[in-house]
């Protein structure tokens, strides 16, 4: 027991990150992080396909958001509950993503056959 | 177990799960590492009885029973090589990748009515779902493998695994919608009872359907005449090429566990799950609460039955590797998407439509009107406050054992 | 309820409610089923899949004229129904948007069946594509839930990035694609993010519950943190929707998607896909219009119209490729229509007669936008195929060999700077009417003053560029090296030109029917 | 306090809340810093596959499996699948330059501080959760799809919300799968045997900077890639 009496459990504790159930901003914390991760990697990604995996992050960082707010679990007292429309909006969410990762795969393998690479910087033909 | 360990050794609550998670784990690992040993030895055998020869003799007395344990061993003293250009990290994770795939299936999988490590309310799915990522090992092996073969294997597994998932999912519909819930408990339960109550011989589409399901979780596990991403005429051994040592056998738990476990899953859907083909306990009684050991001896013999079934389905895998020769890459996606997405969307839609216009089956009292499952989606908890209109005497929450004596009455 | 009284009453809703309203979509759907089967069955391979897409689209324009005919006179806001359980409502909007995409599909394919840019073996896959994106923009046009927005809007996007890179083998059309690919998930992304923030402060999807939630949570006294929230998922929202709009600043992509893009492309993109999106944002800004929020989002839709509008001209002047400057004018419409909505979404509290109009005006925009843009684009393709190029310089002097075609450039040029008597004067006619009634009945006076200022220097800076083309058409030498060939008028390309010129110059003069339609888009203000 | 009173004040759902939220949000930015595109493929299996337990302890256990099974299983291999197509040694890293990092570094920061600002900025959103056990169930879920509720009224939905069923986009959606099926396919498919007028004058117009390939070598691989797309895209 003396392993788990170590120091790094009580400030846990004080932050209430441990002892208290989950609430919906923890998971809002989770879809934030993934959110910005995917899109800082479609930013600085020159690879296409890097760009492609930095959407997947977005969408997913959506998705987060969705379930928490419908779930009974983390709803806090008072606040509002999407309830099950969350669900079907996050199911809808990963089906589009799928449509959309198709399309763009084939896109990028005929940007791959074209121009014999896939970074994305030397798409520079048409200036913007 | 937990409640067990809590009520009658005084355990405090969390160290009671945890202990109940050990074992479990313990258990599960077990049944992997323990069934690829004999499944190994098994195909073996068998490989060797079908090409008319002996096979394994010697190590362990007169069948050769422990050759797969010094093979264990030798696999386990062998040194463990990596090719000059492989991706280091990528290509140590992969077997723990495919590994942990097939591993954590198990843990949504029943062995007999509450002989399960996480009863999921979407069991079927989960299964299913997690099995598919399997092939991210696989992928990454090839990949990291920095050898043609391996890339070559990897990109044929990866283009037969998606592609199977489709019909695979299709087949696994069915017995979903029969029963209408995803849970592979309830699922079983539905089928107890005489062996005619089975999914399998449910109707003559299902029947057809596990046929497809049976081609289907062949390919996916990539088994012969599937085993495109390790075919050794032609890419040396494919995918692990480069591995050898423990590395490589993981890669081997990890295949003969996805093997026992679809297995395992045409059991639950299409076999009856742990109810034998004679109802033995309920017909001396058993399941009626006699108590808590004959309780406990009834789930042990189910369990016995599902493993019966399931090394049943192994065995049947291996049967059809040594007899059919393998398929052409283009063979393996004519038949995935030309035969068995359409053949299982057909039977499909015919097993839908029975259930609709012959709820009850060709001859009546032995299949069970649909709209007692609906009914039962309205009540209960979280369901809508409904007024039982066609099945007044069925209670939702009855205990299983129960609704199963009911349906052989 | 049991079950048997649970399927019958959605039985009821659906085919009794539901589904006779969504006749239009139906029919594309199936359309675009038989497309497929046509390339699948042997005994229907030797259609032509742009008689079967034509045939389809018929039904369907035919289904959506009845709608709007059916809508009832009088009482115009009682033709609102929301169809299958509050996802998609059908109101005069909807029925005219679904209309005149109906009836630009119908031009649409009779104009890409004579450019030639489908040949026979692609053309259902294109087809298929065209309709699936057309059948997104109906849906954008109806949304009325936060989950149909977002899929509409998908709906409509993912097939116009496989339409973009539709010139296989070429450099530009693989970049232009993969750009659009690109920087469309990423708004889809960015708006779906503000989606969900906005459904979790308000508790629900469904476009008027939100509503009425919005005026409870952002009431007197809101929360600073909920109000940062909302705003923070509006601006999200405005993202997704300024892309699709190619509103300043998220138009980059627009030139380069044309220039890559063939021009058939070009005028599937830029006609449709603006109708729709300004359809979703009229429906947007008046859902969440509430008392509490308008402001906000006049502010938004005002300012971005501003600098949409007056950047878009200004980058057209160094315009060399033909498309790319139909590109910046596409942008620059963009900053005129929404001009048009926020004026509508000013006046809705204040003065509604005048949002009606207001509305009407950006739908009437909308109906003769059909054709000057369309028209602009099937001249630039057509010419492709006689002169081999698309660059403004390669014009020079065509007035020679071909001038009628010189004359319907003139007239749709023209008729985009909206100088008399051409279509392109009522419209623009009508927003700025509409912008001066909003500032005299002074609503959000001072951003409506700078609109219309903004307004009437832009239409004075397109002037140049537009009559720039023409000039090099008219007076330049054409150059040695070219072949002399000729675009006559009367040819089948000739008659498709002459086809969507004329009701360019008849919209300009016999204005009230189209006026009338548009009319009864505008009751959805009211 | 001692070391058992402790554990035995953990909450064990907020334990594997951390960890999953842990591993999601750890392997989300090993994406972002990883340069080798295989491994980002395999953080981004692993972030994604963690989101899908969360989804899990969230109680959506439906999401969760599905997430699994096309997110991860199905568009990810599809991705990977990319990856090895064009996986030639000098694409596999290519490197970002350290200027692009910081920049995305200081957009990043600010961008997630505004994120996460709006996630504490709610009151009734920082409260623990009720921990109220709704019977997790797919039926509901599957009757929504449907289009009938069978669910009761979530606790804390607005009384004004409209509760509607899920018909219309649950049918729909399959034609956009088949529209953008044909689409993948159009695209990944081999060259034509043919090229008319239109589509080789539309072709050769110029553009700046063109260059002719040499395209028929990789004819074959595009030929498989379609069967793969429309495969995996189902």
């Amino acid at each position: 027991m003396n392993l788990v009496s170590a120091s790094w459990l009580p400030p846990l504790f004080a932050a209430g990150l441990l002892g208290e159930p989950v609430s919906v901003t923890h998971y809002l914390v989770v879809g934030a992080i993934l959110f910005t991760a995917g899109i800082v990697c479609m930013a600085i990604k020159r690879n296409a396909l890097g760009v492609l995996m930095g959407i997947e992050l977005v969408l997913n960082g959506a998705n987060v958001n969705f379930v928490a707010f419908a779930s009974p679990y983390l709803r806090g007292e008072g606040a509002v509950s999407l309830g099950l429309d969350g669900q079907v909006i996050a199911l809808f969410v990963i089906l589009l993503a799928a449509a959309e990762a198709a399309v763009a795969l084939a896109i990028t393998l005929n940007f791959y056959n074209n121009h014999s690479t896939v970074d994305i910087d030397r798409a520079d033909d048409l200036k913007g | 177990m937990a409640d067990f360990l809590i009520e009658s050794i005084g355990l405090p609550e969390w160290l009671a799960w945890t202990v109940m998670a050990g074992v479990a784990a313990f258990l599960i690992l077990n049944v992997i590492a323990g069934g690829a040993l004999v499944f190994i030895w098994a195909e073996r055998k068998i490989a060797a009885r079908i090409q008319d020869r002996l096979g394994p003799t010697r190590t362990g007395g007169r069948f050769g029973w422990l050759q797969s344990l010094a093979d264990g061993i030798k696999l386990l003293a062998k040194e463990d090589l990596m090719p000059e250009g492989a991706d280091g990290m990528l290509f140590r994770i992969a077997p723990y990748v495919s590994f942990c795939a097939s591993f954590c299936a198990f843990i949504a999988l029943p062995f007999a009515f509450d002989f399960v490590g996480q009863r999921l309310n979407v069991g079927v799915f989960f299964v299913v779902a997690v099995l598919g990522l399997e092939v991210f090992g696989v992928i990454l092996a090839g990949y990291a493998s920095a050898s043609k073969w391996s890339l070559f294997g990897a990109m044929r597994e990866a283009a037969q695994v998606v592609s199977y998932e489709v019909p695979l999912g299709m087949c696994v519909v069915v017995p979903v919608m029969l029963a209408g819930t995803m849970d592979l408990v309830t699922i079983a339960e539905k089928q107890a009872g005489w062996f005619t109550s089975w999914y399998l011989f449910h109707d003559p589409f299902t029947f057809v359907i596990f046929w497809v399901y049976v081609t289907c979780a062949v390919a996916s596990v990539n088994r012969a005449p599937f085993d495109l991403a390790e075919a050794e005429s032609e890419l040396v051994a494919g995918f692990h090429t480069e591995y050898s040592g423990l590395r490589w056998s993981f890669f081997f738990m990890a295949e003969y566990g996805s093997m026992f476990l679809v297995s395992a899953l045409a059991a639950l859907l299409f076999l009856g799950g742990w109810n034998g083909p004679i109802p033995v306990a309920q017909l001396l009684g058993l399941s009626e609460g006699t108590g808590d050991t004959a309780h406990y001896l009834v789930r042990l013999i189910g369990c016995g039955n599902l493993l019966l079934k399931a090394t049943l389905g192994v065995l049947i895998m291996m049967w059809v590797r040594w007899t059919l020769p393998r398929l052409r890459i283009d063979q393996v996606m004519a038949t995935c998407l030309k035969y068995c997405t359409p053949i299982a969307a057909a039977m499909f839609a015919g097993a839908m439509l029975w259930q609709l216009f012959l709820p009850g089956g060709l001859i009546p009292g032995l299949g069970r009107p649909a709209g007692e499952i609906r009914e039962g989606w309205l009540e209960g908890p979280g369901g809508m406050t409904a007024a039982p209109a066609a099945a007044p005497n069925e209670k939702p929450n009855e205990t299983p054992s129960k609704k199963v004596a009911q349906v052989v009455r | 309820m049991n079950f048997g009284t649970l399927i019958t009453n959605l039985l009821n809703d659906t085919v009794a409610v539901s589904l006779p309203l969504f006749r239009p979509e139906l029919a594309l759907a199936a359309t675009i089923v038989l497309l497929l089967l046509c390339r699948i069955l042997p005994v229907l391979r030797h259609l032509d899949s742009a008689l079967v897409a034509l045939g389809g689209v018929g039904f369907a324009l035919w289904y959506a004229w009845c709608d709007l005919r059916g809508l009832p006179v009088g009482d115009l806001a009682a033709g609102r129904q929301e169809l299958f359980t509050g996802l998609i409502v059908f109101d005069s909007l909807t029925a005219y948007v679904r209309l005149l995409l109906m009836g630009f599909l119908v031009l649409y394919i009779l104009f890409t069946r004579v450019s030639g840019i489908p040949d026979r073996e692609d053309g259902a896959d294109f087809y298929s594509l065209v309709l699936g994106s057309t059948l997104g923009m109906c849906l954008m046009a109806s949304a009325n839930h936060l989950l149909m927005l977002f899929m509409a809007v998908e709906m409509a996007s993912v097939p116009s990035y496989a339409l973009a890179g539709l010139l296989k083998g070429r450099r530009a059309s693989s970049e232009a694609a993969i750009k659009y690919a690109v920087y469309g998930a990423g708004a889809a992304g960015i708006m779906l993010y503000g989606l969900s923030l906005l459904a979790g402060v308000l508790g629900t999807c469904h476009l008027p519950s939100m509503a009425v939630e919005l005026s409870k949570v952002a009431g007197v006294g809101a929360a600073s943190g909920t109000v940062m929230v909302l705003s923070l998922g509006g601006l999200m929202l405005a993202v997704g929707l300024a892309f699709k709009l190619s509103a300043v600043p998220f138009h980059f992509w627009c030139p380069d998607v044309f220039e890559g893009a063939a021009a058939e492309v070009g005028a599937f993109l830029s006609v449709a896909s603006k109708a729709a999106a300004v359809a979703l944002l009229l429906r947007v800004a008046f859902g969440l219009g509430v008392d509490e929020s308008r402001q906000f989002i006049v502010y938004a839709i005002g300012l971005m119209a501003a600098v949409t509008c007056t950047l878009g001209n200004l980058a057209a002047y160094g315009q060399t490729n033909m498309k790319r400057l139909l590109a910046y004018s596409t942008i620059a419409h963009a900053g005129y229509l929404m001009m048009g909505v926020a004026a509508a979404v000013a006046m809705a509290g204040v003065f509604p007669a005048g949002s009606r109009a207001a509305v009407t005006a950006v739908a009437f925009y909308l109906g003769t936008y059909v054709f000057m843009n369309l028209g602009a684009f099937a001249i630039v393709a057509l010419l492709r195929n006689t002169l081999r190029s698309e660059e403004i310089s390669a014009y020079a002097g065509l007035v020679r060999t071909s001038p009628g075609i010189v004359v319907a450039t003139a007239v749709v040029l023209v008729s985009l700077i909206g100088l008399p008597p051409l279509a392109g004067f009522i419209s623009k006619f009508l927003i700025f009417a509409s912008l001066v009634e909003a500032i005299t009945s002074g609503a959000e006076r001072p951003l409506m003053l700078l609109l219309l200022v903004i307004g009437g220097i832009n239409t004075v800076i397109s002037l140049f560029y537009y009559l720039r083309v023409l000039k090099v058409m008219t007076f330049d030498p054409p150059p040695a090296e070219r072949a002399h060939e000729a675009f006559p008028l009367v040819s089948l390309p000739g008659a498709l030109v002459t086809a969507l010129v004329v009701p360019v110059v008849a919209f300009g003069i016999f204005w009230s029917g189209l006026y009338a339609c548009a009319q009864l888009a505008g009751a959805f203000a009211s | 306090m001692t070391g058992a009173t402790l554990l035995a004040a953990i909450n064990f759902h907020t334990l594997l809340f951390l960890l999953f939220a842990g591993l999601a949000c750890g392997f989300a930015v090993a994406v972002v810093l990883a340069d080798n595109v295989v491994r980002m493929a395999l953080y981004l299996v692993l972030s994604l596959a963690s989101t899908a337990g969360l989804f899990f302890l969230a109680g959506a256990e439906f999401i969760g499996a599905m997430q699994l099974m096309i997110y991860v299983g199905g568009t990810l291999v599809l991705l990977v699948f990319g990856v090895m197509l064009t996986a030639q040694a000098p694409f596999v890293s290519i490197k970002t330059s350290t200027g692009d990092r910081v920049l995305a570094g200081v957009v990043a920061a600010s961008l997630l501080a505004l994120l996460l600002q709006a996630a504490f900025s709610v009151d009734v959103w920082r409260r623990p959760g009720v921990g109220e056990v709704a019977p997790p169930a797919a039926t509901p879920l599957g009757m929504a799809l449907v289009g009938a509720r069978v669910d009761e009224p979530a606790a804390g939905a607005p009384a004004t919300a409209v509760r509607s069923g899920y018909l219309l986009p649950f049918e729909i959606v399959s034609i956009h799968l088949l529209v953008v099926l044909v689409g993948a396919a159009y695209l990944a498919r081999a060259k034509r045997r043919r090229t008319p007028r239109a589509i080789e004058v539309a072709a050769s117009v110029e553009s700046p900077s063109e260059s002719v390939q040499s395209t028929g070598s990789r004819a074959a691989a595009t030929g498989t890639a379609s069967a793969l797309v429309s495969g995996g895209s189902r």
